[in-house]
This record gives structure tokens, sequence and C-alpha cells, in this order.
């Protein structure tokens, strides 16, 4: 099997080329735009699929690909200043690219029937193509400059598609707030990775890999903060802006403002999960620099908290939005408590059945139309009963919340039970990752009580808007609406990821495939780096073509029996908790908007203040446009406006003036005197006495010229000796 | 080949014996005496001859208009009116001779002299026969286009001093365009030049022979195309219809000779209808064989071997001969010229530069080098040889 | 009896003839005619000087070229008396005396 | 004799006209009588045998460069100041008393210094035995295109820059 270059470029160029073509033929040949950026997406799911199978099949579990070329070198010296640009593929990679390019092929195939009918049709894919193309570029960059840019490049595209509508002010307001919310994170992971480079002397993550092997970070201070634990720190500050964890969640919910398809594809499957992958590069890094309590804690109080708030929601992307943060949270709190192959199968099956949750919302959104204001409904209340009317979008979305509930036998529980069980573990080893645990249970509970909450409000019951009910038309089996859903729906059962039903190695029902996903992925600190050397980018792998040996599903991780035993056990009560947990959350759903039996009211009056807490958000927008920007924010600019006009303009800048006032006195008068009077026109004065000596011969007479031309000759042949 | 009308007469022994007499009696080599007084003599002869030409060309252009205007034309004075221009050449000494008071007097009496200067000096060159030719000039068609163009000076001048304006606009018309059509008339006659080798008459008629097929306007398609061009070009470099803008009645009274009377009026219409002979001369000659009479019968040989006759009759029989081939094809020439007068009407004055500066030169220009390429390719033989040559050698591989 | 000292004599007075009228006359055509002269007298000894002294053509080559160059030069110099007699409605020699229009 | 005849005939033409080109206060006149010395010297090169010069004298001033010039005064003749339309009368800037006086100056000058020249190259000629006269066409025609081909080359690009320059220049500009 060979790579080169020119098998895996297409990967990221071919959304790229149809942006750039798109971009210029967009406003004449819209269809044509939306055909080459849907076939062009089609084509990069291709390449990927060819990478991750081979990943998958073919090569070993430590095989990599790793080309670069040099950007730009400044060296000199012993100062290395050089920076490569390259991918980096490993198994990981490959199974991100394979996840983000199929699930953005089907949200672009959804998305030409969501936005069929908007004045932006084209452009729309015109971001699309953009956005793909910087995800697939972030995933396949082999170090933290490259990172940032893309990262950078999917904020813009965020940005803009956020305020697509930008006709409505909130749209506006929402694009701009996610867009500074998220640049808190980024300009702390611009330092981290400027501290990364200070150690290092470059930001290759094969090469901090093997720098925090060798132990370069050690003993190593900031601030009296050990670098270790600053870099971390600083790059997760990174993934909390970008993945949405508290306290930068703020931004998420409003994103909702942009289209249906895009919320699904950048603020559900793939842009937020980018900040989460993030963490998951480095977190060789984050163990270095003993974050993972904080890491834990911020996860599991994101996730607990986000939950929460979205028991009171009735917009029902509002509700998804939060439940978003949930999961990420999760996701993070996977990373916290060491369970990298358990947080990176959730990303992947997160995204899976988050994509298909928002793209069967939007099919539910875009059906229903309110004949007087002209606009779809996103309010829950209005909805109810729509299961006979929309039976694929209600299968599709019934699966996916079946999987993001944690009911046994689909992807969310495998994933999400596996990181609880690992919270479970540490908070036995250590009784400070109680707290994480505890939350992580608790917002098991508390999504499936949401989530089906949602199902009952939206799908069952009475219609309660019934004008709107009438006028909603009975959904039939189509390729850009329903089959998107329901293939994505396909991918939300557990099996597809753990080869087994329960996720917990009970029933097997592959040999060969069983549980790839922990053969597949695997904690960088368990691998040797020193001999990843990067190729370059003519170079082509393994030309001799030789065979690599798969490693298999070790059961015990490496471990002693007994300890393996352990930690098998500690997940079986994890599992068997969390399924508890599911269904009684399902149940008091159920009683509670299916059967009616318990009234919602009731609680609501009993935990009145948390209820305005919660429909609030807690408070966190206000505090931080009440407290920190006004507060906080704008007398800090006061002050440094003060030092800046009063200080540093009056007395430096002022002074200066004064000084040179003087010195020019000295220098005009020099100017004056010497160089103008004598000089300058001195020369001008003999210039003119010569000139008018000389202009009397040039008269601009012919004949004159010529009679001169004569008497010279004459005067010359006369002096001639002939 | 095609001597001068000294070298001519040196040949015969009776000439040679009346320059040892002169000599004799006069007592000094009397060689160019005699030179001087036979060029003189045969100059005065042709001048006077060409002037009876002149003044009968008026006849023959009011008779052949009045055939073709279906009129009797002239036919009091003398036999069929032959005697016209007899007449109105007297009419024209008689008149009253008036100058413009504005004109000045100098170039006014100068014009018509100069234009008759410089179409009697053409004369000297012209081939009437192998043997009357006043002088064989090496650079004979040179020299014929520079005299010649003293007639558009004459023009000019004529137009000028008059000092009226339909005068000044013919003179300007009539130069403009004479100097012009120089330029096709002169690249056409290269085309002669390159394919006979000379510039004299001599080599140009030496080069072709007495059937249609040796002539040069046959020699090759370039030349025909350029015979044409050339005897457009002539028409218009003589102010004849339908070039005759110089002195359209209709817009400018008469042109540059609308102030003259009498006889300078008289020379400028002489000088007019012998320009006309001496153009249609040299067309004769350079294109239609000149006086080149078929089976050699102009060098007299024929005569004195086949019938007997002494050799200075067989010769002069051959010069007779040759003079009547040349006069015959002159005179077709004169009467097409005549012909084309009366039936073209006059075409307009920008039409007149358009015709020479956007069709008649580039198509002369592509002749030269057409003529250049062939005479190059098929080493100067004409299109009858070439073809000649392809047929018997039957597998038409052309020269060489 | 004629040698070339006549030729040189003629040439001479041609010369002479032109520079004369180049110093007196003010208008440029007339000027120009001078020009002619000059051309003509250097042509004319080039001639000479080819027939009497060197015996071969390469004299009678150069009076061609002057006689080329005399042409042009008389072409473009009357087509810039034409121009300038259409800016200034004067061809008098000492109006063209300034740079400017 | 005869060619005695013809050279002093033409250079009686040649001064006569030279000398009137001088002292014509006419310039049409001036220009007449600049081609009767132009035809004299046409002539005098049929004394010394260069007939192909003589025709090309012929040719190229009396067709061309004298009709020019008459072109040119009329073109240029109805200055504003004439009273006469076609500036038969006034033709301005024919010289006066003074320029005149500088010219003759002039002459007086460099005739002393050609004269001076002259004698030199005079007292050191010796008139050898001139050859017959032949005709130079053909040895012209060779002579341009082998041993001069350059200078042949050169003075047609520059009468073909002439041709266009001519036309470019005095082409009637709108404004």
């Amino acid at each position: 099997m060979e790579y080169t270059i020119s098998t895996i470029a297409p990967i990221v160029l071919l959304p790229f080329f149809a942006f750039v073509i798109n971009a210029f033929i967009v406003k004449r040949f819209t269809s044509l735009a939306v055909f080459i950026s849907c076939a062009s997406i089609i084509g990069s799911f291709f390449y990927a699929a060819r990478v991750f199978f081979d990943f998958l099949n073919v090569f070993s579990a430590d095989y990599y690909i790793h080309k670069t070329f040099t950007w730009f070198d400044l060296s000199y010296g012993s100062f290395p200043f050089k920076l490569d640009m390259g991918i980096y593929i490993d198994n990981m990679t490959a199974t991100m690219l394979f996840m983000v390019t199929g699930v953005a092929s089907l949200i672009h195939i959804f998305s030409t029937y969501y936005m069929h009918d908007d004045k932006r049709y084209g452009r729309f894919f015109v971001y699309l193509s953009l956005f793909t193309s910087a995800m697939l570029a972030l995933v396949l960059s082999e170090n933290l400059i490259s990172v940032f840019i893309f990262w950078e490049l999917m904020g813009f595209c965020s940005y803009s598609l956020i305020g697509f509508y930008y006709e409505k002010e909130g749209a506006g307001n929402a694009s701009i707030k996610a867009f500074m919310t998220t640049r808190v994170g980024d300009v702390f992971f611009l330092l981290g990775i400027l501290a990364i480079w200070s150690v290092v002397g470059s930001v290759s993550f094969v090469d901090i890999y093997q720098a925090i092997g060798m132990g370069k970070f050690n003993g190593l201070y900031a601030l009296g903060i050990p670098l270790a634990t600053f870099a971390g720190f600083s790059i997760f500050m990174g993934t909390i802006g970008k993945s949405a964890q508290f306290p930068l969640q703020v931004w998420l919910p409003d994103a909702m403002w942009g289209p249906t398809p895009c919320s699904a594809l950048i603020h559900a499957a793939t842009m937020v999960a980018a900040g989460v992958y993030l963490s998951l590069r480095c977190y060789p890094l984050m163990e270095a620099g003993h974050l993972t309590m904080f890491i834990a804690y911020i996860g599991g109080i994101t996730a607990f908290g986000a939950a929460t708030i979205a028991l009171v929601q009735t917009d029902i992307k509002a509700v998804l939005a939060y439940s978003t943060i949930s999961q990420l949270g999760y996701m993070v709190l996977g990373v916290g408590v060491g369970s990298y192959n358990a947080a990176f199968m959730h990303l992947i099956t997160h995204a899976v059945f988050k994509a298909c949750l928002f793209l069967s919302a939007g099919s539910v959104i875009h059906s229903l139309h309110d004949h007087h204001t002209h606009a779809h409904v996103q309010e829950m209340p209005r909805m109810g009963g729509l299961r006979t009317k929309m039976p694929y979008t209600f299968l599709a979305m019934l699966l996916c919340t079946f999987a993001i509930a944690g009911i046994p036998f689909f992807s969310g529980f495998v994933s999400k039970d596996r990181i609880l069980g690992d919270a479970l573990l540490m908070a036995l080893d250590n009784k400070a990752y109680w707290g994480p645990a505890v939350l992580g249970f608790g917002g098991a509970l508390l999504t499936a009580f949401y989530m089906f909450r949602m199902m009952f409000l939206t799908f069952f019951g009475e219609p309660r808007d019934k004008e709107l009910y009438d006028h909603t038309k009975k959904e039939g089996l189509s390729w850009n609406r329903n089959v998107p859903l329901l293939i994505l729906s396909v991918f939300t059962l557990g099996v597809f990821f753990s080869g087994s039903l329960t996720g917990q190695g009970f029933i097997k029902v592959s040999s060969e495939k069983y549980e790839w996903f922990k053969t597949l992925i695997v904690n960088p600190t368990k691998t040797d780096f020193s001999g990843r050397q990067a190729q370059p980018l003519s170079f082509t792998a393994n030309p001799s073509g030789e065979t690599f040996s798969k490693s298999k599903y070790d059961s015990t991780y490496g471990l002693s029996e007994e300890k393996a035993h352990h930690i098998h056990h500690v997940h079986h009560i994890g599992a068997l908790v969390s399924i508890i947990i599911a269904f009684s959350g399902v149940f008091i759903s159920a009683m509670m908007y299916f059967w009616r039996s318990w009234n919602p009211g009731f609680w609501v009056s009993l935990f009145s203040r948390w209820y305005r807490a919660l429909q609030n958000k807690y408070y966190f927008d206000d505090f931080y446009i009440k407290g920190l920007i006004q507060k906080g924010l704008l007398p800090l600019n006061r002050l440094l406006a003060f030092i800046d006009m009063g200080l540093y303009d009056r007395y430096a800048i002022d002074g200066w003036e004064k000084v040179n006032r003087a010195l020019f006195t000295i220098s005009k008068w020099f100017d004056n005197i010497i160089v103008d009077t004598v000089a300058v026109d001195g020369t001008g004065a003999s210039v003119r006495f010569f000139n008018v000596i000389l202009r009397t011969i040039q008269s601009g007479k012919i004949q004159f010229y010529f009679i001169m031309i004569i008497l010279v000759l004459t005067g010359y042949i006369w002096t001639l000796k002939i | 080949m095609s001597p001068s009308l000294n070298e001519y007469l040196n040949q015969f022994e009776g000439h040679q014996k009346v320059i040892a007499t002169v000599t004799e009696v006069l007592g000094f080599d009397a060689t160019g005496l005699m030179t001087f007084i036979v060029f003189f003599t045969g100059a005065f002869v042709v001048v006077n001859v060409m002037a009876l030409v002149g003044g009968l060309g008026t006849y023959a252009e009011r008779k052949i208009s009045a055939d073709i205007q279906l009129r009797q034309g002239p036919n009091r004075v003398g036999p069929y009116g032959l005697l016209q221009f007899l007449a109105d050449g007297v009419k024209m000494i008689m008149k009253e001779d008036i100058f413009p008071a504005q004109a000045d007097k100098t170039l006014f009496n100068l014009a018509p002299l100069l234009a008759l200067i410089g179409v009697f000096a053409t004369l000297a060159v012209v081939p009437f026969s192998s043997g009357l030719t006043l002088a064989n000039l090496n650079v004979g068609v040179f020299y014929l286009i520079g005299v010649s163009s003293l007639v558009g000076v004459a023009v000019f001048l004529g137009g000028y001093s008059a000092n009226s304006k339909w005068s000044m606009l013919g003179g300007m018309r009539g130069a403009s365009q004479i100097i012009s059509y120089e330029v096709p008339v002169t690249i056409s006659i290269l085309t002669i030049v390159l394919i006979s080798g000379g510039m004299s008459f001599g080599s140009f008629v030496g080069g072709q022979g007495g059937f249609p097929h040796e002539w040069y306007i046959f020699h090759n398609p370039f030349t025909f195309i350029g015979f044409f061009v050339f005897f457009v070009g002539m028409l218009a470099e003589t102010n004849r219809a339908p070039f005759d803008l110089p002195e359209a009645e209709s817009e400018l009274v008469s042109g540059y000779h609308t102030e003259y009377t009498g006889m300078r009026f008289g020379l400028f219409a002489l000088a007019e209808y012998i320009e006309v002979f001496v153009l249609c001369g040299v067309a004769a000659a350079a294109f239609l064989g000149g006086y080149r009479v078929p089976f050699n019968l102009g060098d007299g040989v024929v005569f004195v071997e086949k019938l007997g006759l002494p050799p200075i009759i067989g010769k002069n029989i051959g010069q007779v001969l040759q003079l009547g081939a040349f006069l015959t094809k002159t005179l077709f020439l004169y009467y097409v010229v005549i012909w084309v007068r009366w039936t073209f009407p006059r075409i307009r004055v920008d039409q007149v530069m358009t015709i020479c500066w956007k069709y008649l030169t580039p198509l002369a220009l592509f002749n030269l080098v057409g003529v250049t390429i062939w005479v190059f390719a098929f080493d100067g033989h004409s299109i009858w040889d070439v073809l000649g040559h392809m047929l018997s050698s039957g597998s038409g591989g052309g020269h060489h | 009896m004629i040698s070339l000292s006549s030729y040189l004599f003629i040439s001479f007075t041609l010369f002479i003839a032109g520079i004369a009228v180049m110093i007196a006359r003010k208008n440029i055509i007339a000027m120009m005619l001078g020009i002619e002269l000059i051309l003509n007298s250097a042509a004319l000894n080039f001639a000479a000087y080819s027939r009497f002294v060197n015996n071969n053509l390469e004299g009678h080559l150069m009076s061609l070229f002057i006689i080329v160059i005399a042409a042009a030069e008389a072409a473009v110099g009357l087509a810039i008396v034409i121009r300038f007699f259409q800016i200034k409605e004067t061809i008098h020699i000492d109006d063209a005396a300034q740079l400017q229009s | 004799m005869f060619e005695n005849t013809l050279f002093f005939l033409s250079a009686t033409l040649t001064i006569v006209g030279a000398a009137g080109v001088v002292f014509s206060k006419n310039l049409m006149h001036a220009c007449v009588l600049l081609l009767g010395s132009l035809f004299g010297i046409a002539g005098l090169y049929a004394t010394i045998g260069a007939d192909f010069l003589a025709a090309s004298q012929l040719v190229i001033y009396a067709g061309g460069v004298v009709i020019l010039m008459l072109f040119a005064v009329m073109l240029t003749g109805g200055s504003a100041d004439s009273s006469n339309k076609f500036g038969i009368e006034k033709i301005p800037g024919m010289g006066s008393t003074k320029t005149y006086v500088i010219a003759g100056f002039s002459v007086l000058v460099i005739s002393f210094t050609i004269l001076k020249l002259m004698a030199n190259f005079m007292k050191s000629y010796k008139a050898g035995e001139l050859p017959a006269f032949s005709s130079t066409v053909e040895e012209i025609g060779t002579l341009l295109v082998t041993d001069h081909v350059l200078a042949f080359e050169i003075s047609s690009i520059l009468l073909l820059g002439a041709l266009v320059g001519a036309a470019v220049i005095a082409r009637p500009r709108k404004g």
C-alpha cells in the first residue's frame, strides 16, 4: 500500500477547490455551484474512506503517515526558527477524517433540501465547502500552528454561518458573540503554542510527545507555575472556548441563529468536537501538567449544568444546543479521567447521533410553516402529534434519542458508559474524583429526561396548534430529506463502534472486528515517538509493500490480571448504574409528558428560584455583560486610555516636542543663513550670471546657428596646416 | 540589336562616303558634325511628324466619338474632314491672345512650353523601328519617365499662374494625379525591366518576338495583369477620361487651361495628344512586342536571300515593315484610349486617389514580387516555354 | 578643356548659391531650396571625382544615396513645414525659434 | 564637340538656375529655376557618362521633389497678412538687404576657405587618360546588391520611414 501526497491531498483540496470555484460562479450558476460542493465532499469522502479502511484493516496500530515540507527556515546558528508544514495521519486522524467527510456529505445532501428555497442558497454551500476543507485540514495538521490557522478559519466560517441571516439583529449579535467568546480561548491557545515553542523549539505533535517523553518540561516554571501546566492549561482554554465548556459555554446556544444544517455540521458534529480533538492530541501535555482533575471538573460541571438548563428550554434547537454542550462536557470529562479511548469514541458517536438529531429537528422545523408570520416554527409548545405526519423523521430521531439517552445497544450508551465507568474507577482510587463522577451520572439522568421530554412534546400527544398541524404536509421518502437521516440513524447502533452489542464484551458479534476502537485508538504516551521522523512530501511510504501485523485486542489493557479484573468489575457496576439512571430518566419524562400523570408545573412552582435561574441560563450572560465587561473591562479600558493619553501623550510625546522646538531654532538659523543664503542662493546667482552670457548664443534662430557653424568650420580649416 | 539612327545609317556605304566627302571638303574630321546633323534631321522630322500625329489625334477623337454617338463628326474641311485640325490650328493662331490681369506672366508663358518640351523630349527614346530610334539610351525608360514628369510641373504651373480658382484646382488635381500614378506605372514597367534585363527600349523589344505568344504581355500571368495596371495608370497620367479630373468641365470649367486662349491652349492640347501617343508606344514596345514582325521579316534578311533583292533595299523594306507593326499596335492602343474616353463616365476625385493607392499600387507591387519569383524560379522563361517543357518531358516536373 | 576643375567650379557655384540662399532667405521653403542646391553640389562633386580621379563607380553610388536622402529630406521637411504652417499660419523661420507652440 | 556643347548648355542652365534661386524674389519662380538648375545637373551627369545618375536626377527631382516644393508653396502661401489669397505676390520672408549682406559676407568667407582647400588639391592633381563611356546601369545594380547592400537596405528603410513620417506629420489633426 503506497501513500503519496496525491492520495491524501484531495481530501482537503477537493472542498477547497469547490470553495474557490463556487466563490466565482455562485451568483450566476447556483445549481452548478451546489452540485460542485456536494460532489467534491462526496469525492473527499471516498478518499477518506480509503485511508480509514487501510488503517483499520491493513496497517499495524502504531502505523502513521507523516509528511512535511519546510515553510520557512530563518534559523541562525544555534537559534532554531524553522517551521514545517505537513500532514500527520495516525489512527485517530483517519477515523476523524472518515467521520467528518461522511457526516459532512450527508449534511450537504440534506442542505439541498433545507436551504433550497433560501435566497442565499448558493452562498451557504460556499461557506460549507470552505468550512469542510478547513476542518479536514485541521484534522490532517501535523503541528499546532497549522491547527491554529485552520482553527481560526473555522471560527470565521462559524461566524459567517451564524450570521447567515444577517437581516435579523439577533443573528448578527449572536455571530459577534460567538466569535468574541471563542477569541478568549484562542488567545490562550496561542499563548500555549508559544510556551511550547519556547521549550520544544517545534510545534509538531510528534516533537511535543518526544519532548514530554524526554522530560524537557521538567523543572521549568513560568510565573511560579510549572511550564507544562501553563502550556497545557492554555491549550485547554482553547478547547474550552471552541467546545463551549464552562465558563465559556454562552456562545453555543446563541449560535442556533444559524441555519439548522450548519448547526448540525459546525455546532454539533465537527467544529466543537475539534476542541476535544485538540485536547486528545495534547493529552500527554495535560498529563504532564497534572491538569486531569481540573479538566474532569470542568467537564463534569459542563455536562451537568448544561443538562439542567436544557430541562426548561422550549425551543427544539435550544434543547439540542444545550445537550451538545452537555455531551461535550462528557467528552472533556472522559479526557479528564484518563478515558482517552472512550472520550474519542464519544466524540465520534456523538457526532453521528447529534448530527442526525439536528437534521431531524431541521426537517421538523422546515415542514412547520406558520402562515401568519411566514416563519418556521421552532417552539415545542406549538408542536405535538407529529409522529403520524412525519414517520421517517420520527424514526430517525427516536433512534438518536435512544443513543443520546444511553439506552443499551445504542452507541451513546457504549461510549458514555465507558466514560462514566472510568470516572467511577478514578473516584474509587481518588476521592477528589467523586465530584465529576456524580455530576456525570446526574447529567446522564437529566439527559434521558430532557431528550424524551423533547420527543414527547414534539411527536406524541395531541397537536397543540391545530392550524399549524393541519397545514403540515405528510412526509414522503425523499433522497435529500429523510434518507440522510435514516443513514445516520442506522449508525447510532452500538455494534458499529464496539463490535459487541452492549459494549461490555459480553456478546461478540464479530471476532475479526472485535473492539476495533480500542485497538485503534491508543494513548500516545504508550508509544515511543523517538523514531517517528517526518518525511518529505514526495516520499512514498513503504514502497516495498511489506505487510503489517494487526495488534489484537488486549482485554487486560496490558495490566495485571487482578487489576484488569477490578477495572472490569467497576465498569460493570457503572454500566448497571447508568442503565438504571437512563431508564428512570425516561420513566420520569414519560410520566410527566406522555401519560401526564405528574404535573411539571408543580415542580416548577416548587423550585421557582431555580427555574428562573435555569431560564436565565444561570445568569451567565448577565454576569459577563454587566459584571465582567461593564465593571471590569470598561474601567480597565478607561485606565489604559488615561495612561495613553494623559501620561504618555502629555509627558513623553509633548515633552519630546519641546526638545525638538529648541533644536529646530538652532537648525533653522543654520539653514537660513548658511545653506539657503550662501550655498543655494549663491549657486543660483552664479548660474544666472553664466546664463545671461550663454543665453544669447542659443537664440533658436537657425540661420544664426548656420553662420556659427560656417565660422567655426572656417576657423578650423584655416588653422590646419595643409 | 537595336541601334540608334546614326548607327543604323553607318552600316551603309553611301553614308560612309558622304562623311568622307564632307571631311575632305571641310578639312577636319566631320564624323561628329555628321552625327549631329543626322540626329538633328531625324529629330526634326520626328517632332514634326508627331505634331502632325497630335493634330490628327484631335481629328480621330472627334471622328470616333461621333461614330460612338451616331453622329457624322467633322466632314467639311478636306476629304472626310481630314483637314479639320489645320483649320483649328489656324483659328487658334488667329485668336486674340489674352493674359489674365493677375496672372504670373512668366510662368503663364512657360507652362505650355514646358509641357511641350517634356513630351517632345520623350520622343528621343521611342523605338519606331530598329533603325528609327533617335537615341538608344541605356536608361531609356527611366529617362522617359523622368522627362515626362515635366508635364506634371507644366500642368501645375499652368494652373497656378493663371490665378483663377478653377485653374488652381485643376492644376493641383493634375499634378497630384500625375505624380501619384507614376508609382504604379513605374513599378509595372519595372517588371518588364526585370524580365528583359535592361532599361533600354532596345532590350525590351529585343526580348520579344513577332508572335503574340512571344510578347511580354503573355510572358507570365503577372505581366498580363501588369499591362492593365500600366494602361490604367497611363490613362490617368495623361489626364484622359475617365481620369480627366483636372479638366472636368462640369466642375472646373476647363481645369488648368481655363484661362488659356489661342495657341497656348493649342500647345497644351497638342502635348496631351502626343503624350498619349508616346505612352501608347511605350505600352506597345514594353508589352506588345514593339516593332517586331513575325517570321523575322523585320531584319530584311529574308528578302535578300529569297527574293534576291540588294541588301540595302531588303533592309529598308524590313524597316518599313517594323514601322508598320509598331504603328499598328500603337494606333490600336490609341483607338482604345479614345474608345474608353467616350464609353466610361468620369469617376469622382476621391476615387482617383483610392484607385491609385489602394488598388493599383498594391497590385503593381504584387506583380513585381510575382515576376521576381517567376524569373527566379523559371530562369526567365515564359509560361509557354515552361508549359512546353512540361509537356515534352511528360512527367510534369517543371524546369530543372 | 573640360576637366575636373570645370565640374568643381560648377559644384562650387552651386554650393555658394545654396549657402547664400540658406542665410539670406527667411522663408523655410526657400531655405529648403538652398539645401537642395547644396546637396546637389555635393552629389555632382562625387560624380565628377568618380569620373576624373578614381575612375570607378563608388562616387556614382554616393551621389545616388545623396539623391535618395535629399528626397527623404524634402518629404519630411515639407511635411514639417506644412504642419508648422497649420499651427502658426506662417512659415517665417524666426517664428520657429521657440520650442513651445 | 557634341559633348562640349552639351556641357556648356548644362553648365549655363545650372549656374543661371542657381543664381536665380538666390536672387529671385518670387518663391514660385525660385522653384522653377531650381528645376532648371537640377535639369542642368542631370545634363552634367550625362556629360561624365553617369547615365543612370542623370535619369535618377530627372525622375526624382523633376517628378518628385520640385512638385512637392510647389505643393508646399501652394499649401503655405496664404498667410494671414497676405492680400492675395493664393500667395503669388506676398510670399513672406524672401530676404532683405540686411540678410543679403550677411549672406554675402558668409559666402565670401566660405569661398576663400574652399578655394584654399581646392588650391592644394588642384596643385597635386594630374589629369590622366580618361576611359571611354560605358553603361553604368548594370555595374551600379551589381554594386548595390553586393558591396553596398547594407547602405542600400538602410536607404530603403530610410525612405519607408520618411514616407510614413511625412504622412503622419502632415496629417491634419482635430483641435
